[in-house]
């Protein structure tokens, strides 16, 4: 059965973000391992959050305009997950995602201009227009693609995993998916899978209490790390708001898996800002519910409080990174809008290598 | 009667057969929206809201939210349907049927055959189909021929909020598993419809247009695109066009389509679904079959090409089939030119 | 979570098969609930376990014979799984099964001549032929059918626990899978949208330790119960082998799941006596194991030790049942033998109720 | 050359891709067979034994026993293909295509045209197919025309033991997904076979009988079926055929099959697939369109019935088409009736 992290508060874990406001020194500086991070990592997780955050609001903002096509799902709010996760990954390290997928690819290192124009549909996108929103995926920088389907990374993510082991890349593979995900029979088998072939992998369940209008409340029965860990993987439970609990959790996820312990379990718990979509009124959540979790689980302003508390950054560095996102999300949507569709002779391209 | 939207259509069908019979219920991931959420409980209605107000007239007892689990709550309504209700289930995109295909053609599909005609199974699953919103590959696709191939599935695709609502009806009394199709960019179509409850049998087409000179067979969507081929051949070529619309595509009304191809001399199937193994493929290949004799010139499919279906809208505009497409295939069934059809 | 009945011995537990050497009148008699099996339960369970021994121990030399078309996969060693449990059932409630479905239909009272004749693929059979072995279905009886796919009959059961639930039938419905089948998604899936919907529903995974040729000490991680459980679905381990301990557990869950409370586990643990089908050499469990199980693991064996221990029943008694059982199952062999083919013009037939 | 059956050209070509590249694994369940038992270790070799022997040469690093959960491991060979490795993966039966249809249709088949063309996957899945053996409904389908329908999908239908060697190579080091398809009732047919290393490219059909009347078109074991109706037709009835046999589905070897049928005028297909939207079907309408005009009879398709696979030998042996079914079919194109086929 689990190891004895399951369950376990960690350094930085669920119970701290309400303490942000008494915070000391200590409490930033130093993980569960003693471990402080560098003040060069603290700028970089702030700008990858700060970035995903700015990418999702601008998004939303453009798809009121009616210029992107389809449907775009926001990941704001949860951006420490993403980041806290990635930035233990290098471009030899894969992840798989879901139709959620914008803060992960951020975090995992794929172009900002590319995705932008991807989402508007354009001939200089990362997938040259064909995958849109949902289809964002990188390979040389570890993404295995965001996911229409839901459950359908878990697989693939044992998949990358096995190449890192029969190959001996020392990568590992990580799967991002959410609660409603947790319950797709491709999520369990792949529990089992991973577990069987030992395999240099790692499962995050990114848990905002919703799969589309439909509460997990209602959808997930049981306890998704008993669940999880019944399989015999370890696993912890992070407050997802919080950028050093996920950051620390994560540490401990990706040194098991790459160690060649076999897979590893994370559950990172934090709101879905905007509706199911960009567009989604959003009726079945209560207004209350809703501002509160905007007011209270923001994991940027707490970020911001422990690193200003604590005297680590300034707030004109954080602010300048700010300045600085802005202008990368305005240059990445001008850039996108500005750039050619593809051409309808690319129609058909691409579908095989080779055929015939 | 009255105008009603092909949304509303479903809608008022679906709570008239649940009012009728008390073992119609509905199943699906959002049908109500919002299930154990701190708002509005009947906040979606499914994710077209097709099914929206049910939760309210029905309760919760008729109209059950689930998890993203396709092959549990799929399988659960093939089982439900064995055991004495009759289950009209959401898919919401056809393309998830990957997820569940097992329960649908292994399960629901064969129980009858393999238990030796001792069974029955009434269940509808409805989903959506079809490229031209911008939904890229995992949520456009057609798929209908996959269901076609499997013998003990049926398979409806409405073309007008009338039909929509006398199929699903139909639908729902069929005793046998039954795959309804609904194209995600119709259910704002206007079209009048009565209060009332009716039905129209499966394996019975619908003439929209008739015309002397040649046949067009399309389903769903396609129909309006082919009509609107059809208008343009008589006004800008005096070319007289029969419109087919089979309305299921198992089964398959061929005597209608028959007649059409023996009295035209000349056919172009024109269809959304991939090209190979398609509609338009079994379409043809019955005609090749049935009316070899009458044909005047090659039986024409116009379709996507074999890709999946694209995202940038710059692209996906030449997916589906365009009324000119169609129209410059019938009309080359005229060209002294026939050879160089390819 | 599960309540405190998980892993809880029981009356008759796992633990108790051993001791069938030194049993008192009192382990027998009396079940945990302080029940008392009346003389005409005994002799039934007994005469079901025999006829499904009987049944596919003669099957074995029939399909020897070459006249059985296709394959069997034999339920020899698993019986009392399938008695004690369906002993609790009645017409009303639903099973469904498995490729290795004899012993769950003729449990659940289909009746053997069909089956027989089904299994030579008759006329006559259960299915008029067109089923066979992998496909016997009887919904008069409540069964759903065998089922040619491993891991299709969970989702089945919650559609017929469905079915009871709204239309207030006062009916279960009740899943048997396979070690191997515990793996697959949909059994993952059906286990949390019982407890979504609380359902009637009972799940019993019969463990026989191996699925085809792999064993499950390799292909299922963690362990059975705690992932059953981590649904928060109340469960039971029993020794499969011995009847009092299966009928026991079977009482509760089916008892729980008939009040409305939801779906409940049962695992049992029982060797399978053949290779995976009939004619399998079964070359991937050693000779020692597999002497061994038709040694200390025989169901019919351990039930006889118990009741002629205990004084309940005497052997003569038990033997006429098996002589009785002999002849039934001679005289359904040389019926199906006798009994006609399906004629040809039935190939299309059923496919649909009404086809245009 | 010497004379092996279907399984050890197979195996023979699946161990020596293996030692020509590291990065081909086996994946499967049973493909070794005692994982974890108390006995032999290799006690299977898969379902069907193809992979026998591969454990002792290779090891448990390149040859892996899978739980039973076909969605993980049909989806993990594909997250391994796209990021180095070139797995062959074992479905056993077709059938059970069902529970992992997600991963083929919408991952695997689709990752190449939704990523822009930045990735490849190459991927073998191969599996049994056919009817004939005893094995009723859900383990005796053929269903490659849904393969067939998916684009991004290869599938390749081998019908002789030289073809499955080559076939199987060339899968192996295509850089697209392919769909593999044994017939169970050919494992144990024998033929000469190389054994050395060879390939037969993709979309060029092999034409096993020559004749200048009429075509047949078959797949895999429909070629066996179809070349003694041609022996048949010779010697009775004097009609001279040709059989195409196109090995490949998708890509398909029009061209060949066009050819012949603009030679010969005549055509029959004959498959083991369901007929609806079928491979019959496909092949029918790509002919209706392409030779039209030098077609003297219309196109027929031999095909089982739009029904389940039956369990009981006496219904399944009317299920697959017989030799005298396709004989009687191309003999009816020659009749004066024709208005009477139907
Ligand atoms: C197989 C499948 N079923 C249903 C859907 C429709 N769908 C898209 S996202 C979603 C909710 C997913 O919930 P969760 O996994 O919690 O992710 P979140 O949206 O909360 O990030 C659903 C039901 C889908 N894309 N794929
Ligand atoms: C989806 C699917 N995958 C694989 C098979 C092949 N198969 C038939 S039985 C079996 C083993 C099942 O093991 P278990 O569930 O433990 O049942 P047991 O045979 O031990 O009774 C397998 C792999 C199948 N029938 N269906
Ligand atoms: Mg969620
Ligand atoms: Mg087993």
């Amino acid at each position: 059965m689990a190891n004895d992290e399951q369950h376990g508060p960690g350094g930085m874990g669920s119970q701290q973000s309400d303490d942000s406001a008494g915070l000391t020194q200590g409490d930033i500086l130093f993980d569960r391992h003693g471990m402080q991070l560098p003040r060069q990592e603290l700028i970089q997780a702030y700008r990858t959050m700060r970035l995903i955050r700015t990418f999702e609001d601008r998004l939303a903002q453009e798809v009121d305009t009616g210029d992107v096509p389809g449907t775009v799902h926001l990941y704001a709010g949860q951006e420490a997950s993403a980041t806290g996760v990635c930035m233990h990954l290098t471009d030899r390290d894969f992840i798989s995602s879901t139709h959620r997928g914008h803060g992960h690819a951020i975090a995992k290192g794929v172009g900002i201009d590319g995705m932008m124009a991807e989402i508007f549909g354009r001939a200089t996108g990362t997938c040259r227009g064909k995958g849109g929103s949902m289809h964002i995926a990188d390979l040389d920088h570890g993404m295995l693609g965001a996911n229409g389907i839901v459950g359908g990374g878990p697989p693939l993510v044992c998949g990358a995993a096995l190449t890192a082991k029969t190959l001996a890349t020392g990568g590992i593979a990580l799967a991002f998916f959410g609660d409603g995900a947790f319950n797709q029979g491709t999520t369990a088998e792949s529990f089992n899978l991973a577990m069987v072939w030992k395999l240099p992998a790692v499962f995050v369940c990114e848990d905002n209490g919703v799969g589309e209008a439909t509460s997990s409340e209602f959808a997930l029965a049981g306890d998704i790390m008993a669940r999880a860990t019944a399989y015999g993987m370890p696993g912890q439970s992070v407050d997802g708001t919080d950028f050093f609990a996920v950051h620390d959790a994560a540490r401990t996820a990706i040194a098991h898996a790459r160690s060649g312990k076999g897979p590893y379990f994370l559950h990172t718990k934090a709101p879905r800002y905007y509706g199911h979509y960009a567009g989604d009124p959003d009726l079945y959540r209560s207004a209350e519910e809703k501002d509160a979790m905007r007011q209270q689980q923001d994991c940027l302003k707490i970020f911001r409080a422990k690193v200003l508390g604590a005297g680590l950054l300034d707030a004109q560095r954080l602010d300048a990174v700010d300045a600085e996102v802005a202008g990368i999300i305005d240059a990445a949507v001008a850039a996108a809008r500005a750039a050619p569709s593809p051409d309808a002779s690319e129609l058909s391209t691409d579908v095989y290598v080779r055929y015939a | 009667m009255s105008r009603k939207s092909f949304r509303q259509a479903l809608n008022e069908g679906l709570r008239q057969e649940m009012r009728r019979d008390p073992r119609v219920v509905v199943i699906g991931e959002d049908v109500t929206g919002g299930a154990g959420a701190s708002g509005d409980q009947d906040a979606w209605g499914g994710a077209f809201g097709v099914t929206k107000g049910i939760l309210g007239e029905f309760g919760r007892s008729r109209i059950l939210d689930t998890p993203i689990t396709e092959s549990a709550f799929i399988g659960a309504a093939a089982g439900a349907a064995i055991t004495g209700l009759r289950p009209v289930t959401e898919l919401m995109f056809v393309d998830f049927l990957g997820v569940c295909f097992d329960q649908i053609i292994n399960q629901a599909a064969k129980f009858r055959y393999m238990f030796g005609g001792k069974t029955k199974t009434p269940l509808v699953i409805r989903a959506t189909y079809g490229a031209g919103s911008g939904s890229a590959s995992q949520h456009s696709q057609a798929l209908y021929p996959l269901f076609t191939h499997i013998p003990g599935l049926k398979v409806v695709i409405p073309s007008t909020p009338y039909d929509a609502k006398g199929l699903l009806i139909e639908a729902i009394r069929d005793d046998d598993p039954v795959i309804f199709l609904e194209n995600k960019l119709m259910y704002d179509d206007m079209g009048e419809v009565p209060d009332g409850s009716y039905t129209i049998p499966f394996g019975e087409a619908s003439v929209p247009f008739e015309g002397k000179d040649a046949t067009i067979v399309a389903f769903g969507r396609m129909v309006r695109i082919a009509k609107r081929a059809a208008e343009r051949l008589r006004l800008l070529h005096k070319i007289e066009v029969t419109v087919i619309d089979p309305r299921t595509t198992s089964p398959l009304d061929e005597d209608t389509i028959i007649e059409a191809v023996k009295r035209t001399g000349r056919v172009v199937i024109a269809d959304e679904a991939y090209p190979r193994c398609g509609m338009a493929a079994d379409i043809s290949s019955m005609i090749a079959e049935k009316a070899f004799y009458h044909l005047k010139a090659p039986i024409l499919k116009i379709t996507p090409p074999h890709s999946p279906v694209p995202f940038a809208p710059s692209l996906e505009r030449h997916y589906v089939p365009l009324p000119s497409k169609i129209e410059a295939a019938v009309k080359s069934l005229f060209d002294g030119s026939r050879e160089n059809l390819h």
